[in-house]
């Protein structure tokens, strides 16, 4: 779920584009240097960025019987790592605000925050805790893909409360409303990310 | 001769594009090989997309055995069973790691059991002509096999009408005849085909009728023999006569040929029909 | 809507050979009046100049605009609804002023949309990237970007034919075999994003690719009338919106 | 008649892989248009990718215009300034926004300044006549378009040799003759011409010489109209004529054509033979 362009006031745009820039520029720093020693990496980075997006692009059916698109940042954080993700994330980001009018560019902070930097470094930890735990492998894949597509919508829920205040209960009165929305949708979806992601890296290790 | 799918006023665009299809009429008779022939971007590929449902038209319909197209979940599925559609691009269409693991996919999506879908599995592969491959991992088949597997993917739903878009291009001239000898067959066990192409010696090999496309609609519809020999109408749509029919056409127009003979569908037909003329003592 | 709906109507509206400066001074500059004054009047003045652009201007398509506009209206719709519900102790109620709030975030949020919109239909997403370099991001990202831009369509396109080539054979035909096929869908594409980004290696290496990415870009020439009629109409929005 | 590029015993095998390329020796006359004709997977896409150096051989050697190859940084560079390389599929090689600015790219690789660098994209725009499409959006182009905007990306570098895998894949017969068009007229402004096909059709219009293909070996190296009016020798190639040979070689077997005649390149051509045949007091 994208913050859509002009949703988040002034001072909450700049503040996220505040937040979200040393995540993104460590890692443009460190991609940079990557880039300059084995240029032909860049045509593996754009194909993934690529991939990422169109990952974006796809409907896949929930649980209730909605759909929806994934988001492919816990695929995307087991295959490449959460620190290329978080470059990745925005340029994907960027793409999808001029491609499809999805997301903006005010918000682009604050969804970077929510959509290339939480979510990714959440699956990959995920990722990283259920192997050292010695859980079953597809077991560690749908935990990392839902937690992490999970800990995006709280981001952006968190994101939206802060913004926003209930007028009687404040901040937390208003994470419970924008919560209880996106649970209802959201949670399926994880669940649906976490499935897909299985099958994904099954399906990615079988050939 | 009953049309089993038909089309009537076809338009379509691309959303902020021009139209593809532009009020186009067209009618598939059951049992007959049919080729849409024309150029690339003439509307072909999104013609056949219309025929199976997967492209939903702007205006105009679809009848499929006399009903009127059902684009519900159920119709479609209905419909999809009965009329196959096989893509130019084996690549976009083999999923699974094997061969038969991937025939198996429309089958089992049909909701046969494994037993039933086993069976439909090696009874496609065996009319393709490629029961050896049944266990091969499918990223180690050439591009001749990718086609046929993809085709397999198809037969093995067991439908009315087969639809293959461009199914030669990218293969040499071997492997196009040997799929078009499996087509062939195909054809002969009363299968309908409708494929596009923008060769006209594959139309003029394999095809009992011709549509002739351009821009978008279809410019004539008829017998392949009548159609693929008419240069002036070719000519509009963009194509030149196969090189056979060329050098027919030439010879008879000087007299070397007998103006009342069938039209020569290979080379030795033709060379006859030139040594019946240089020999009159030996014509029929 | 497909992926490359947008884009193309960039490449194809009146204002295609603009300058890019222009472009940008009109969207981000409305932009950021948009989300900076007060929503009334500001962000209603932005709202009109910016249709006014878009379809007097550039002449953008109004049905492909509208096609693309309704995502974002849709997280308006659920998004204003949360400004008019307050939450206290005895439960949910109707918010005191929450009809005015959720007006003001309606106006603002759907005025900057307008704004996206605008660049986004009179300029290839290409274009924007372009421009990137000279805010001063460094050439590898620009050059990634690019390539990521290229890739887009290949693959969409790609995505787009296996998902209607498995639709064909009924691999949507219930819920289960859909996500099932999906997941087919993306682990095919995956290899053959990878497979794509090793031809394009050695076709550009055969083209004496030695890192960098230099191309001649054109610059089209600013229209100082139209530098000065934009800059003119911002300093009116936002004296309109100050002391209106 | 100088070779510009040979190879010697050529092996290669992709890693992993059965050998692609089996002891492989082929010369390259400059000046000409030479084919590599073979069915797929015979090698001929490696090949190519050897004369350029985007490939090292596992034995054997390249020789370009009597040198031995120079596989470091700068050698490449020098080599790929000298022999430019059109992959088959267009989309592998085009990576820019706009066709002018992809054209540049080759151009502004070599060091050239910028002004030099555009007049380099208008000559090469201009020889393909695609001239005004230099600002649309290469994804907006249609498959012919690509195809030309991907050969004057090479052409921009003015190169000595321009290799070309499969050129008219994928193109309808229209879209492939203005692409012969504009390629022999490439040659006939003294660029050396490779291209690989499985098309015989194409390289009895196209090429000059002619080298069969097939198994990661060449079977025979020599000029276009003796190779292809052998069928034996094609036959083991797994080819057959083209129709049009077929049929001369079969009207000539017959007595239908007089046996000191040139090989026909065209209907026109053949139809005359047969004329001159069939009423011997209007020959020469």
């Amino acid at each position: 779920m994208h913050i859509m362009e002009g949703f988040l006031p002034a001072s909450h745009a700049i503040g996220w584009y505040a937040v979200s820039a040393p995540f993104v520029v460590a890692g443009a720093v460190r991609l940079r240097s990557v880039l300059r020693d084995k240029p032909e990496a860049r045509m593996t980075l754009a194909a993934a960025g690529a991939f990422a997006f169109v990952l974006s692009a796809l409907k896949i059916p929930s649980v209730t019987g909605s759909c929806s698109h994934p988001t492919g940042t816990g695929l995307g954080a087991i295959v490449f790592g959460p620190a290329v993700m978080s470059v990745l994330g925005v340029i994907v980001l960027l793409f999808q605000a001029v491609l499809m009018a999805h997301g903006g560019l005010t918000t682009l902070g604050a969804n970077a925050f929510a959509m290339a930097i939480v979510g990714p470094w959440v699956a990959w930890g995920v990722w990283k805790l259920a192997g050292r735990m010695g859980l079953r492998f597809a077991v560690a894949v749908f935990l990392a893909a839902s937690l992490g597509n999970l800990a995006t919508y709280i981001c952006t829920t968190l994101q939206l409360a802060l913004a926003y205040p209930d007028p009687v209960s404040g901040f937390m009165g208003a994470a419970m409303k924008f919560g209880s929305i996106f649970a209802l949708t959201q949670v399926p979806l994880a669940v649906a990310e976490g499935l897909l992601t299985v099958v994904v890296i099954e399906a990615l290790s079988g050939k | 001769m009953s049309a089993i799918l038909s089309v009537e006023g076809l338009r379509y665009a691309y959303p902020g594009e021009v139209p593809a299809l532009c009020g186009l009429s067209l009618e598939v008779t059951a049992g007959r090989k049919l080729a849409i022939l024309g150029p690339n971007g003439a509307g072909k590929s999104t013609l056949l997309l219309h025929l199976n449902g997967s492209l939903r038209p702007d205006a105009g319909r679809v009848t499929l055995a006399g009903q009127a197209a059902d684009y519900s979940r159920r119709g479609l599925n209905g419909w999809r069973s009965r009329v196959a559609l096989v893509l130019q691009e084996p690549d976009d269409q083999i999923f699974a790691a094997t061969v038969a693991e991937d025939v198996s996919f429309g089958p089992l999506n049909q909701g046969l059991s494994e037993a039933e879908a086993a069976l439909r599995v090696q009874g496609a592969l065996a009319a393709l002509g490629i029961a050896g491959l049944a266990d091969r991992p499918t990223h180690m088949l050439s591009g001749g096999q990718k086609k046929r597997v993809a085709i397999a993917g198809a037969v093995a739903m067991q439908p009315e009408v087969l639809l293959l878009d461009e199914p030669t291009a990218g293969l040499d001239r071997e492997g196009a005849e040997q799929l078009v000898t499996v087509l062939r067959d195909l054809g002969r066990r009363g299968m309908t085909l409708v494929f596009s192409t923008h060769d006209i010696e594959l139309a003029l090999a394999l095809a009992d009728d011709v549509a002739l496309f351009t821009g978008g609609t279809v410019l004539a519809q008829g017998g392949a023999g009548a159609l693929l020999s008419d240069p002036a109408l070719l000519a509009r749509a963009g194509l030149r006569p196969p090189v056979l029919l060329e050098l027919w056409l030439a010879a008879r127009a000087r007299g070397m040929c007998p103006p009342d003979a069938p039209m020569p569908r290979s080379v030795e037909d033709l060379v006859g029909l030139l040594a019946r003329a240089a020999s009159p003592a030996q014509a029929g | 809507m497909s992926v490359g709906t947008i884009d193309r109507a960039a490449g194809l509206n009146r204002w295609r050979h603009r300058a890019l400066a222009e472009k940008l001074l009109i969207g981000l500059g409305f932009l950021v009046l948009a989300v900076g004054l007060p929503p009334w009047p500001g962000a209603a003045l932005v709202a009109v100049a910016m249709l006014g652009f878009t379809f007097a201007g550039a002449r953008v398509p109004v049905r492909l605009w509208l096609a693309a506009v309704a995502l974002p209206l849709g997280f308006l719709a659920t998004g204003s609804v949360m400004l008019l519900v307050q939450v206290g102790p005895e439960g949910p109620a109707l918010a005191q002023d929450g009809v005015a709030a959720a007006a003001q975030v309606c106006l603002r949020a759907m005025a900057a949309t307008f704004c996206l919109m605008f660049l986004a239909f009179t300029t290839p997403a290409a274009e924007l990237i372009g421009g990137l370099r000279r805010l001063r991001v460094p050439a590898e990202i620009v050059e990634l970007a690019l390539l990521t831009y290229r890739f887009v369509f290949l693959l969409a396109d790609e995505a787009v034919a296996m998902t209607a080539a498995q639709r064909a054979r009924l691999g949507h035909s219930t819920r289960r075999r859909w996500l099932r096929s999906s997941g087919m869908v993306i682990a095919n594409l995956l290899p053959r994003a990878m497979a794509r980004a090793r031809r394009m290696e050695t076709g550009l290496a055969a083209r004496g690719w030695q890192g960098g990415m230099r191309v001649l870009t054109q610059r089209r020439p600013v229209s100082v009338g139209m530098v000065v009629l934009v800059l003119v109409l911002q300093v009116a929005v936002g004296v309109a919106a100050t002391w209106g």
